[in-house]
């Protein structure tokens, strides 16, 4: 039952951090709700701003973004560009209206299986509040 | 003034045919007119006709397109797609009066250094009595 | 700047004392466009190449033009002259100012002003060449041969080399339809003797390999590498691997059902010939009746009007028959009804000549009719000269010509090759290209291709392989032509105008991207699709739509 | 900084200053809007000092917006001989966005602008342009918001060229009495050089240039409230684009897109079959061609920085959709978060090209 | 011994081309040797080729110039086999290279020479329709691109005068006068013989009047009238420059006597009324034959083609030529297929000789060491028309027999096959 | 040729959706593709619908096209067929559209079913946006009269708004001398078949319609011939043509919105034409004084014409998407009929005719060019 009430989330996650975060956290059997489905990339930085605005617009309750923490980018700087990528989405769904709290940046590093948990945990909890997004029984998109 | 005419022709030749046939005139001492200048493209039907308006707007007095004869094409089939898209281009240039008379298709095979001489020089003769290409020396459009 | 060198070749008098190469010199150096002029007397001469050599690497030029004769005279030459001096030799181009400015251009001004045009436009143009790579692919030197008649039997034996496997593909038995022969014209040998030593000939050679009551299901691949899976006699499906094919299906003798005036399925003793073969190879000619026939008549050329073409071997093959015919059933009366003679071979005017002699007569109708009266076979004829007459007779032997095997188009499709009007495979030139195919690799020997005696058949399964040893030769690798097309998959959208118009079947459509793709291995390179594609997503190389547009600009400045 | 007045109307002052240019060999071409066939208008690039009588650089009309023009003529290789260039501040802000991107090349250029009245909806051509003119060259000298003009224009407050060599004063200066012209770079002096014996000193601020920087700011305020896109949310973003047709007229138009293939018209974006048959099944309905909203919101993530507001967009759009007007409001956030003026600097670098380490830190958990 | 890999081709028309082609794609060093000072044979005489009508230098130059670039082919001119021992895999042969008097590598090709040579002489290559200097090129276009000098024509050879103007002439120090022949040996794996054939000479048969009456052409004459680099660049005329206003084409010519169909004709005569009907408006064209020989795919669809165009196409025997009253007219005698006797008034005849080998072919039969048949053809095995009764010898094309361009092609390929298995590793 | 003749149900476009409907509930179709208004009501946008509910807000045939239908089925089925089963609900020149994209790979019509209407024509979007009540009303009149100052150009000059030459499966004809009924029409065996699951039985004369449409016919050829004879004159010679031209931007949108102009990139848009050294602009700018900027419009136009005037349907979309009103409709409208004469083709006519770019004949057009003993 909690399938269909859960919340769908896209989690974009960065092969050297947050997707080995996010291993971590089944390695540790940590217990989270099964709302986000991983998208595993090189960096966080691959993730193009269109592929936020196209995961909201196709119905995704919400979007993680997510990658070493600053400093740490086995890229050198990738996640700062992701950063900015991120601010620039954040500005135009605040100024359109659109809702925020559907788009999230977080760094998790390869150690923190807790934190990831608590990302999406906290994450799945907020978007529950803010129920399903609307956009995906619009048809004229 | 038209005695000082002197047109600016491009010849598409391809390299089977035509081209041969251009050398062959050469080499026979054959005159062809020096308004002529040519590419060689492999085929003639690696000539676009948007290539051909294009020089026509920037003031080409004339095109000549020249590959083989239909059934010759070192390629098959290619001259005869050059034929369609020339009969179209032609067909455009000719009902917006866009001076039809200035483009020209040609078969000349790799023997015919005569007649490549002689569709030269009637083709540059020809253009001679048309005149300058208008639009040559008309700012704004090309 | 990329740094361009242009040199003037003088040829001798030639270019100087018709071109002011000078002014050209002057004007270039103007234009201040490139690195470097030179001139020199003879650039195709050892000097002159030791000169552009040596001058090229000194002043370190990346692009060269150079002005002199026909690219159909020293393109090469100049070509080579580039490798020897580190540069790519696409970097390069020759302007043709001698053939076809110098030698066609009486008044020097004007020539000198053309001159100057073109070289300006290959300036112009040098600038947008692309290095390009001669490219070589790997390839198998095996043959896959369909069709085991005596055509394929021959391929298969002339291709079986030390390095090359051959495997060939036979629906049924090996031998074909020469199995049903009795003799062989023009010598008159007996073809089951001819046919096995040649089919022993297969089985001692190591390199064949022999699929009998076999079919191929599917060819895939290009020239250099194609795979053929064959379903064998026990119908489990083998792969094989090749570079080559070469069709040797046949052809089928045609039927003249539907030829109401031969009486052909409406009275008993009327054969065609491939009938009439099946008798003979079983020594026995009789009658329905079961008597020998007293009076045979051959009626030539049946069904030529409908099929549209001479089978060419019907002639020869229907003296063939009356002779045995003669020979076996003492004082048989044999005519020969014919229109026209088609003897082409010089051995074959004798052959006639003898036939003749055998007794045999020959008549010439112009119209014919088999009918018959109160249980005997007439045939009503008329002559050239329009007199009528009528003969009766025991037996008729329709000489039909031959049509295309019913697979031809199977094949012609799943290799993309085009059959011509009459259905039989098409070649790819008449003249220069009797047994090859748009799609390279691709080859049709003996009555696959159209009707051809046994000799004839067997010298095209020879020449099938005389291409096949001279372009797939084991351990070397397949050099590619150069100038090929390509297309830019981010421009591409899928339309299929390249796929359609193009004549080689070098471009399809990459169905799981949804746009078109060129081999490269069967791209010749004219650049037909370049000019077909709206968008100019399909690109030919050294003939890209800004190269010519450059050199364009130039003349029409 | 340098000034002279030339006792002519705008246009003339122009030509005359390119007659100069060109006379003297210090330029070999000019690129102006001109005068071209049947009475219409159009960026021009000229050699022939014949044809300098065409030139009307002051007629109120963007047909394309000259920084892509001269972008499409630099992308490649530079000039290589002076070229003067006249267009607007604006067109200018764009040229210098564009060369960040390297897309244009400055060398050998000498601008020419001014202070900008704005310009007429390209539509207007057909609505009788010409009659409007006189009514707007008032407007210009007072520098009172025409209703007529592009919204883009009632709402802008950069209209002052200031990357421009040479700068003619327009907006809010009487020039009945003739056009003053300002030298505002050592490069403009130099190619000035001789054209006068003596020059003025003059400024480019003025108390009349804030005033109307003032009232286009505050048309601007609220011409933005008005749109009251913070409301939009998803059904209001379907309501001012559901008209759009996909035609991508904005982006073609537009100054900052420069792609060679947008994202939108290349195979990435395309969607199989089968995917529409997923969203059919999810939505019971879809629109086709799809990606209307999905489309605009993507530029805005490509154009949010360079976005200059010339409006281009919203004039060539078939569908009456006031692009330009959203995207201006929506870059003016984003440019105000990232404290960038696009087209004012030309070392300051894009700000999708650098980063810092600490920043932004309301985006990140 | 090992064998050796290395191939020589006797002739450079068609098939010698297309051997040689093959041969030295394989990799194999390829002698190329031609006893003329141009190579291409006489397929470059045509104009164009039936049934497709395709130009025929077109379909020939790109073959030629791959000969002539090719590193792997030596092209011999003006040269000829005169001596050959050993056994295949191992042939030693002995070629003698006529002096050309022009040096093939400083002769650029431009023709300055021919202008101020004071020799006027026929030019075989055109028939005997046309003049050429004693310095020549066969035809404007033929390759290599270099003249060569007849010294049996030429003031310095058969006059002993010290005239020097193509030496003046040329700029480029190519004019050689002591040239020599030159004898060279090589050594080969295998040999394919590709010498071609000749049309007879038809005066031997007085009742066509060939050498008679002006107006009456062999085929090759009317070829090279019709060919556009021709004597009279593809204008069809008789002798006296008049337009032909009727042509009759006669078949067979010879054929009963000689014993053998020479296949081509048929096809090649439907082609010359093509030509005529295609260029000269208004004209009539008859053809005589005796029997219509027309095999091949499309043959018999251009025959009745050109025939709808308006040939009258008669069956006669007993054809007889004779002048027509007091000009250059003509008139065919002949017997129609009802025996009755006929005649027509023509302006033009031409004839379609039988195809016979190539002179010399015997001679060099002897040196290969192998059989001529019966017609002086090159005798090959039954049911394998390329392979000569000496190991390591082949044929290819008209040497065998006449035959069709497509047959020539084949033979080739078919012939290049052999050789590049028999010198296989 | 028999058809069944419907009374209206309140109005044509309930009436068409009843069809419809009884077609969706007998599982004849997986979706359908037909024009609804936007949410904003000021405009039109095809949806693709499997569901009756978005029926109710469908309008089959709605007064403007600003989105040829053709573009929308490009954009389902461009990368493949799809798997369901779809009914189109279009103008005869969408479907001629779509059947000529399907020639060139960007629309597969397996599993497709086309429903034509009757066009009275479309009325120009940009009006229709701005008045949509009083458009509607407008086009109520238009229903009446079937030419219209209001409607697009080509749309009163066009001679294909009823079902001959539109290769679809059902035709609804509208133009009845029964102004309270409705044609059904089944032009294929498909939708003969289709008419037979929903029980409707085709026995009715259809005479009278057609002669309705002949008369129509009459009246749109006469506008259609006095257009080109116009259009001859405008456009003859490269200063006329300039002058018809010269208000071009060069923001193709023309090309953008051609139901037919399907490259990903434009030529005109392409590196080859774009990215070019600015020494080849003053090569241009020496040779003739002056050259405009963006160059190369009337070439752009020209090209365009030699790349699909031989597929141009004559919709309209070119001239409703441009927004300086050149009469780029028009004009195509023109050369496209000259061009399709040539070759005896009329694009989307048939769905096995190849276009005629992309075949040849042996023996053909000699007219253009050189004879050859010349």
């Amino acid at each position: 039952m909690e399938e269909k009430t859960l919340p769908r989330i896209l989690g974009f996650l960065c092969k050297w951090c947050s997707s080995t975060g996010a291993d971590l956290a089944g390695v540790s059997r940590l217990k989270m709700p099964a709302s986000l489905i991983p998208i595993r990339v090189m960096c966080s930085s691959r993730v193009n701003p269109i592929f936020v605005l196209k995961a909201f617009l196709g119905g995704a309750d919400g979007v993680l973004v997510s990658g070493c923490h600053p400093g740490d980018c086995h890229y050198q700087s990738g996640n700062y560009y992701t950063r900015r990528r991120f601010a620039v989405t954040k500005k135009i769904f605040e100024e359109l209206g659109l809702d925020t709290n559907r788009i999230r940046l977080s760094w998790i590093s390869a150690s923190e299986g807790q934190r990831f948990v608590n990302v999406v945990t906290e994450f799945t909890e907020n978007l529950k509040k803010v129920g399903k997004n609307p956009v995906k029984a619009e048809v004229f998109l | 003034m038209a005695n000082n005419f002197k047109p600016n022709i491009i010849g598409f030749l391809c390299n089977w045919c035509s081209y041969a046939a251009a050398d062959l005139a050469g080499s026979s001492k054959l005159e062809v007119p020096a308004t002529l200048t040519t590419i060689r493209v492999m085929c003639s039907s690696r000539v676009d006709p948007v290539h051909i308006i294009s020089a026509y707007l920037q003031g080409a007095d004339g095109v000549l397109i020249a590959g083989c004869h239909p059934g010759d094409c070192h390629y098959q089939t290619g001259n005869y797609y050059t034929r369609r898209r020339f009969a179209l281009l032609h067909k455009i240039m000719e009902t917006f009066k866009l001076d039809p008379e200035r483009f020209r298709l040609s078969w000349i095979s790799a023997s015919e250094g005569k007649r490549f001489s002689e569709v030269t020089k009637e083709f540059a003769e020809h253009i001679e009595k048309l005149g300058p290409n208008p639009l040559k020396n008309k700012p704004f459009i090309e | 700047m990329v740094k361009i060198g242009l040199y003037l070749c003088e040829c001798g008098p030639n270019i100087a004392e018709a071109i002011n190469l000078d002014k050209i010199a002057e004007q270039i150096k103007k234009d201040n466009k490139v690195a470097g002029i030179e001139q020199h007397k003879l650039l195709c001469s050892e000097d002159g190449k030791k000169f552009l050599v040596e001058s090229i690497k000194k002043n370190e030029f990346e692009r060269i033009v150079i002005a002199a004769c026909s690219p159909k005279q020293h393109e090469t030459t100049f070509m080579e002259v580039m490798s020897s001096s580190d540069l790519n030799p696409y970097m390069f181009q020759l302007v043709n100012i001698r053939e076809q400015c110098a030698w066609m251009t009486p008044d020097k001004e004007a020539a000198t002003s053309k001159a100057l045009r073109s070289i300006r436009a290959a300036i112009n143009r040098v600038r947008h060449h692309d290095a390009l790579q001669q490219k070589e692919i790997d390839c198998n030197p095996d043959v896959i041969v369909v069709g085991g008649g005596i055509t394929g039997i021959e391929a298969a034996l002339r291709t079986a080399q030390k390095n090359r496997k051959v495997y060939l593909i036979e629906e049924q038995k090996l031998g074909g339809r020469l199995r049903e022969y009795g003799l062989l014209f023009p010598t008159m040998q007996p073809a089951q003797e001819f046919l096995n030593k040649k089919i022993t000939e297969v089985k001692n050679t190591g390199q064949i390999r022999v699929f009998e009551n076999s079919k191929v299901k599917e060819i895939l691949g290009f020239f250099g590498n194609f795979v053929a899976t064959i379903e064998n006699k026990d119908r489990e499906e083998i792969e094989v691997n090749a570079g080559s094919v070469i069709l040797a299906i046949g052809a089928n003798p045609f039927i003249p059902t539907g030829l109401a005036k031969y009486g052909y399925g409406t009275f008993d003793d009327v054969y065609t010939a491939a009938e009439f073969e099946k008798m003979t190879s079983s020594n026995n000619i009789t009658t329905k009746s079961g008597n020998p026939p007293k009076s045979v008549a051959i009626i030539h050329c049946v069904g030529r009007k409908r099929l549209g073409y001479c089978s060419k071997v019907c002639c020869t093959n229907s003296m063939k028959i009356a002779r045995y015919i003669k020979e076996k059933l003492n004082g048989v009366k044999v005519i020969q009804f014919y229109k026209n003679l088609c003897l082409p071979d010089k051995k074959y005017d004798e052959f006639y000549k003898k036939t003749k002699e055998k007794g045999i007569e020959f008549l010439r109708f112009s119209d014919i009719e088999v009918t018959k009266e109160a249980n005997q076979m007439m045939l009503k004829y008329k002559q050239e000269n329009d007199n009528e007459d009528a003969l009766p007779v025991d037996m008729v032997v329709l000489s039909t010509g031959l049509i295309p095997n019913p697979k031809t188009e199977d094949f012609a499709q799943m290799l993309n090759i085009p059959v011509d009007e009459y259905g039989f495979f098409k070649e790819e030139h008449m003249k220069l290209g009797p047994i090859s195919t748009i799609t390279e690799g691709v080859f049709i020997a003996g009555c696959a291709q159209g009707p051809h005696s046994i000799n004839d058949s067997m010298v095209q399964a020879g020449a099938a392989a005389g291409k096949i040893l001279s372009s797939l030769v084991p351990g070397r690798r397949l050099q590619l032509e150069t100038k090929t097309s390509y297309v830019s998959e981010t421009m591409c959208i899928g339309c299929g105008v390249c796929v359609d118009i193009c004549a080689y079947g070098a471009l399809t459509i990459d169905e799981s991207k949804r746009i078109s793709v060129v081999n490269e291995v069967l791209c010749r390179g004219c650049g037909n699709c370049a000019s077909a594609c709206p968008s100019g997503a399909a690109r030919h190389r050294h003939f890209t739509t800004k190269q010519i547009t450059q050199e364009m600009i130039e003349i029409l400045k | 900084m340098k000034s002279f007045k030339i006792p002519k109307s705008p246009d003339d002052t122009v030509k005359d200053i390119l007659l100069f240019l060109l006379k003297n060999e210090k330029v070999g071409s000019i690129f102006a809007l001109s005068k071209v066939h049947n009475n219409n208008h159009a960026y021009t690039l000229i050699t022939d000092k014949e044809l300098l009588s065409n030139i009307t650089p002051t007629y109120p009309l963007m047909l394309a917006n000259a920084g892509k023009m001269i972008s499409r003529l630099t992308m490649i290789e530079a000039v290589k001989s002076p070229v003067a260039v006249v267009l607007r501040p604006c067109e200018l802000r764009a040229l210098f966005e564009l060369v960040k991107l390297e897309q244009a090349k400055l060398d050998n250029l000498l601008f020419v602008s001014f202070t900008c009245g704005g310009v007429f909806p390209i539509k207007t051509k057909k609505d009788g342009l010409e009659n409007k003119l006189k009514e707007y060259w008032e407007n210009v000298k007072t520098g009172e918001d025409f209703q007529e003009l592009r919204e883009s224009c009632r709402i802008c407050e950069n209209f002052v060229p200031d990357n421009a060599d040479i700068i003619l004063q327009l907006a809010g200066n009487d020039t009945n009495t003739g056009t003053s012209v300002l030298i505002k770079t050592e490069k403009g002096a130099g190619f000035l050089e001789g054209i006068r014996d003596q020059f003025d000193e003059g400024s480019l601020e003025s108390t009349t240039l804030d005033t109307i920087r003032g009232k286009r700011k505050e048309r601007k305020q609220k011409t933005f409230a008005d749109l009251k896109t913070e409301d939009f949310g998803i059904e209001g973003l379907i309501n001012i684009f559901g008209r759009c047709i996909n035609c991508h007229a904005c982006s073609k138009a537009c100054p900052a897109c420069y792609c060679k293939l947008c994202y939108f018209e290349s195979a990435d974006s395309e969607s199989d079959p089968s995917t529409f048959e997923i969203e059919l099944k999810k939505r019971k309905a879809i629109r086709l061609p799809a990606d209307t909203v999905f489309y605009h919101l993507g530029r805005l993530t490509h154009v949010g920085f360079t976005c200059v507001g010339c409006g281009m967009c919203s004039d060539v759009c078939p569908t009456n959709i006031p692009v330009s007007t959203i995207f201006s409001k929506v870059s003016e956030r984003i440019q105000k978060a990232f404290e960038y003026t696009p087209g004012k600097d030309l070392e300051e670098k894009v700000p999708m090209s650098i980063f810092e380490m600490k920043e932004f830190e309301d985006v990140e958990d | 011994m090992a064998k050796n890999r290395d191939i020589l081709v006797i002739g450079a028309g068609l098939a010698g081309i297309e051997a040689s082609l093959l041969s030295a794609q394989a990799g194999r060093k390829v002698y190329l040797i031609e006893q003329a000072s141009y190579f291409g044979g006489a397929a470059i005489k045509s104009e164009e080729v039936c049934p497709n009508m395709e130009c025929a230098t077109c379909m020939l130059a790109p073959k030629q110039s791959d000969i002539l670039e090719n590193k792997n082919i030596e092209l011999m001119t003006l040269s000829k086999v005169t001596n050959i021992s050993g056994e295949s895999g191992n042939f030693t042969v002995k070629i003698i290279k006529r002096a050309r008097y022009v040096s093939l590598v400083d002769c650029i090709g431009c023709g300055a020479c021919f202008e101020p040579c004071p020799v006027s002489m026929d030019n075989e290559f055109e028939e005997n329709m046309s003049k050429q200097k004693a310095i020549y090129l066969a035809c404007a276009g033929a390759l290599p691109n270099v003249p060569a000098i007849d010294m049996e024509y030429c003031l310095r050879g058969k006059k002993q005068e010290e005239c020097t103007a193509c030496k003046e002439a040329c700029m480029f120090d190519a004019i050689i006068y002591d040239d020599k022949d030159e004898e060279i040996e090589i050594r080969v794996g295998a040999i394919i013989t590709a010498t071609g054939f000749k049309l007879n000479d038809s005066k031997q048969f007085k009742q066509y009047g060939y050498g008679e009456f002006e107006n009456v052409f062999n085929a090759f004459e009317f070829e090279r009238l019709r060919a556009s680099n021709g004597p009279t660049s593809g204008i069809i005329q008789s002798r006296d420059g008049k337009e032909p206003k009727s042509i009759g084409l006669i078949h067979c010519v010879g054929r009963d006597n000689r014993g053998y169909c020479s296949q081509v004709c048929c096809m090649y005569l439907t082609k010359f009324a093509h030509y005529a009907l295609d260029i000269l408006p208004g004209v009539k064209v008859y053809q005589f034959y005796k029997e219509l020989s027309i095999p091949e795919k499309g043959n018999q669809k251009f025959y009745h083609e050109v025939k709808e165009k308006g040939v009258k196409s008669i069956r006669a025997k007993e054809i007889e030529i004779i002048k027509n009253g007091n000009g250059a007219g003509l008139k065919i005698n002949y017997q129609n297929e009802k025996a009755e006797k006929e005649s027509v008034d023509v302006d033009m005849v031409v004839l379609a000789p039988y195809v016979e080998p190539f002179p010399g072919t015997d001679e060099l039969g002897k040196l290969l060491g192998i059989e001529l048949g019966n017609f002086g053809f090159f005798k090959t095995a039954e049911f394998d028309s390329v392979s000569t009764i000496r190991p390591g010898i082949f044929v290819a094309g008209c040497a065998q027999g006449p035959k069709f361009m497509q047959h020539v092609t084949t033979q080739a390929q078919a012939a290049a096959a052999r050789a590049l298995n028999i010198t296989e590793d | 040729m028999k058809g069944k003749i419907i009374p209206l149900k309140d109005n044509l476009n309930n009436t068409i959706k009843e069809v419809i409907k009884s077609l969706l509930e007998k599982g004849c179709f997986d979706a359908i593709l037909v024009p609804n208004r936007v949410p904003s009501g000021e405009s039109f946008t095809y949806l693709l619908i499997n569901d009756q509910d978005f029926l109710e807000s469908c309008t089959p045939l709605p007064p403007i096209m600003p989105i040829q239908g053709a573009r929308a089925l490009r954009n389902l089925t461009r990368r493949g067929k799809t798997s369901l089963k779809v009914l189109c609900v279009m103008r005869p020149c969408e479907i001629r559209a779509a059947i000529e994209l399907s020639k060139l790979r960007q629309v597969e019509l397996e599993n497709i079913s086309f429903m034509s209407i009757d066009c009275p024509g479309a009325l120009v979007t940009k009006d229709y946006i701005d008045k949509p009540k009083d458009s509607d009303i407008l086009y109520e009149e238009v229903l009446d009269q079937w030419t219209s100052e209001h409607l697009r150009p080509t749309c009163n000059t066009c001679v294909n708004f009823s079902y001959e030459n539109t290769p679809s499966d059902i035709h609804i004809g509208i133009i009845g001398q029964q102004k309270n009924h409705i044609l059904l029409l089944p032009i294929s065996d498909k939708g003969n078949a289709l008419l037979g699951k929903i029980d409707i039985q085709c026995s009715d004369e259809i005479s009278s319609w057609q002669t309705n449409v002949k008369e129509i016919l009459q009246k749109k050829t006469d506008q259609r011939n006095n257009s080109f004879s116009e259009l001859q004159n405008k456009t003859a010679g490269a200063e006329n043509l300039d002058n018809l031209f010269s208000d071009c931007i060069n923001c193709h949108n023309c090309m953008r919105v051609c139901p037919i102009c399907y490259c990903r990139q434009c030529f005109f848009e392409s590196s080859d034409e774009v990215r070019i050294e600015a020494e080849n602009y003053f090569i241009k700018a020496q040779n003739k004084g002056g050259i405009k900027f963006p160059a190369n419009t009337i070439l752009f136009h020209l090209g365009r014409i030699s790349h699909m005037a031989l597929s141009c349907v004559n919709c309209g979309a070119c001239e409703d998407g441009c927004p300086m009103d050149v009469p780029v409709a028009q004009i195509f409208s023109y050369i496209g009929d000259t061009v399709q004469k040539m070759f005896d083709y009329i694009p989307g006519k048939d769905r096995n005719e190849p276009i005629p770019i992309l075949t040849y004949k042996e023996d053909e057009l000699h007219e253009y060019e050189d004879s050859k003993g010349q």
